[in-house]
């Protein structure tokens, strides 16, 4: 059954398993797998991870705790010099698909309509395709409203790829997001005040 | 402004904006754009709300204080322009042209002094529209510019070792599925058997004959246990087990026991001896 | 051109590339690539590495060079664990892998050539290997005949597996005995039966 495992194995062996997997894995999946024959506790868990943060902090890779758990990536202060192992070019994005994204993200859950409607042109079929294909969006409902349009939601992976934990530690909105949350008679009696007519 | 921006040539010098008031010196680069390249710059633009906002940013206007009559001018004489030219022109382009016709027909009527004027300003949501759509235009600026996997940073990876070899999570059976199993072996077997001459095997007859002849041999009485042969197994032990109570039965011999688990003794039947 | 790169930073650019490859980097590669903006010789490269190498030999990773150049791996003792992460469930066994193994059960000690006599076709070497990797068969003894094939028997996983004390629990024969004793005559006398006889 829980069979015991010191300190040092412990760190060694989650170390390997965040290395080998294909994903970030989650606590409940280090649990459920590589800890499976041992009886790690949270506490013990997460004082493990830290020390293997910590191990790190000072190397070419850092562990990162994302939406979907602990991986390790590169430092981004590497990244011109890693590109050249990439022959192909990372993908861009079209001001489209980031204006929609960022939609989504701040604005989730959110109906293609409502996207249309701030940002004042029609979101095509491809860009909302190009976002689910890439896993970063998906439709977690329908608003019951006339045509019961798909309302869409960002996923753990968008929060991954930002190598980001929650949807929290997206950067604030900038600007004019306390007139945003006010409502428009403030905004327009401001207008009035200071505007001149023409 | 009593001359609006009135051509988006390059002849004509361009009149200045005001912003509350005051004269903007800078010269608006931007409409020295020739007309042929404005299919160009409109490509770059998200629609009309921003298109707009790069209006209103290029002459320094702001946003909150819209010179709805100035900024109206300057975004029909692009749109005129374009459809002159035959530009695929979107829409909401014209939808927002309309918008913007209103608005400035609205402002141009007499107004109220009253607190209801105020509440209706026609600038109001277009005013709130643009600022709602450049917030989320700059997080969207701000968005690209994160560190993101692909571009900024790549998962570390390491090979599994050599001995590695997956978990192998095997099928479950039931029971039943051997028995059906067996079931179709036999099916088979008996058609493959089908011109073959069944052959009893260790008949429990010729063991009948045998202990006859034994009990022949010894004067007809044996103990019980000389009726079987242990090097012969199970099924031997059990043929001769049947082989004796089918003699029984035919009265061809007698067991005797004197008392309980006491030795069995098989003899050959009087009638017969 | 050629910039300067200090030893630190040197490492942290050597493991990052490493750790983000997909395949291992050779020297050549490493050169070519992401040291392509630095002049650095041979001798600090070699240097580097080590240092890389002892950095990792106490962890649950060890930075290997193998002909193709280096890679980072998991260190061998902790596959057994990491094996957790990667579960390959295997399909459902067919009826050819059932026939087999209820032949094997009651017939056993019985060769291949047996069992393929009574089924009417081979035997792959693939059942057989199922069963064996299974751990439900094996070979218990080689029949003194030409060729001397081995003879093959149920193992105690096996009855466990199916709830049974012992072999005499397998349900009896009845009609399926006398196809089955014909079959293979020899081996009557050494099965298990439990069947009625004739």
């Amino acid at each position: 059954m829980a069979r015991k495992i010191n300190d040092v194995q412990l760190l060694q062996l989650l170390e390997a398993a965040i290395f080998a997997a294909d994903k970030p894995l989650s606590r409940t999946e280090l649990q459920a797998t590589v800890l499976d024959d041992f009886a790690v506790s949270s506490r013990k868990l997460t004082q493990i991870l830290q020390q293997l943060q910590q191990d790190y902090s000072a190397r070419g890779i850092q562990l990162l705790e994302t939406a979907s758990g602990y991986r390790f990536h590169t430092r981004p202060e590497f990244s011109d010099a890693l590109a050249k192992l990439w022959p192909e070019r990372s993908p861009r994005y079209s001001r489209a698909v980031l204006e929609t994204l960022v939609l989504i993200a701040y604005r989730q859950p959110i109906t293609r309509g409502e996207i249309e409607e701030v940002r004042g042109v029609s979101v095509s079929t491809q860009i909302i395709r190009t976002l689910t294909e890439r896993g970063w969006v998906k439709v977690v409902g329908y608003k019951e409203v006339p045509g019961r349009p798909g309302l869409y939601a960002t996923t753990a992976a968008f929060l991954d790829y930002f190598g980001l934990p929650h949807l929290t530690a997206l950067p604030p909105l900038t600007e004019f997001q306390a007139i945003l949350s006010e409502n428009v008679e403030q905004h327009v009696s401001t207008v009035e005040m200071t505007g001149e007519l023409h | 402004m009593t001359e609006p921006v009135a051509s988006l040539t390059i002849q004509h010098p361009l009149p200045l904006a005001f912003v509350r008031g005051e004269a903007v010196l800078d010269r608006p680069e931007d409409l020295y754009i020739p007309p042929d390249a404005l299919e160009i710059l409109l490509d770059a633009f998200e629609g009309p709300l921003d298109f707009l906002l790069y209006l209103i940013r290029r002459h320094k206007f702001d946003l909150v204080d819209l010179p709805v009559n100035e900024i109206t001018l300057q975004y029909m004489e692009y749109i005129n322009l374009m459809q002159e030219l035959n530009f695929e022109l979107a829409a909401e382009y014209l939808v927002m042209a309309a918008m913007l016709a209103e608005i400035k027909s609205r402002l141009l009527l007499p107004q109220l002094s009253s607190a209801d004027a105020e509440e209706l300003d026609p600038r109001a949501e277009l005013v709130r529209r643009l600022q709602e759509y450049e917030v989320f235009k700059q997080a969207a600026t701000d968005l690209d510019a994160l560190p993101r996997q692909e571009r900024d940073f790549f998962p570390a990876k390491a090979s599994l070792a050599d001995n590695f070899s997956p978990l192998l999570i095997f099928p479950e059976v039931e029971f039943d599925e051997l028995i059906a199993a067996l079931k179709d072996i036999v099916k088979r077997a008996n058609a493959l058997q089908h011109h073959h001459i069944k052959r009893e095997h260790l008949s429990t007859r010729e063991r009948m004959s045998r202990i006859l002849d034994l009990l022949q041999q010894r004067q007809g009485y044996l103990e019980f246990a000389e009726c079987f042969e242990l090097s012969e197994g199970r099924e031997g032990v059990v043929v001769s087990f049947l082989a004796i109570l089918e003699l029984t039965k035919e009265k061809l011999v007698e067991l005797t026991q004197v008392a309980p688990y006491a030795q069995i003794h098989v003899k050959l039947a009087m009638n017969e001896a």
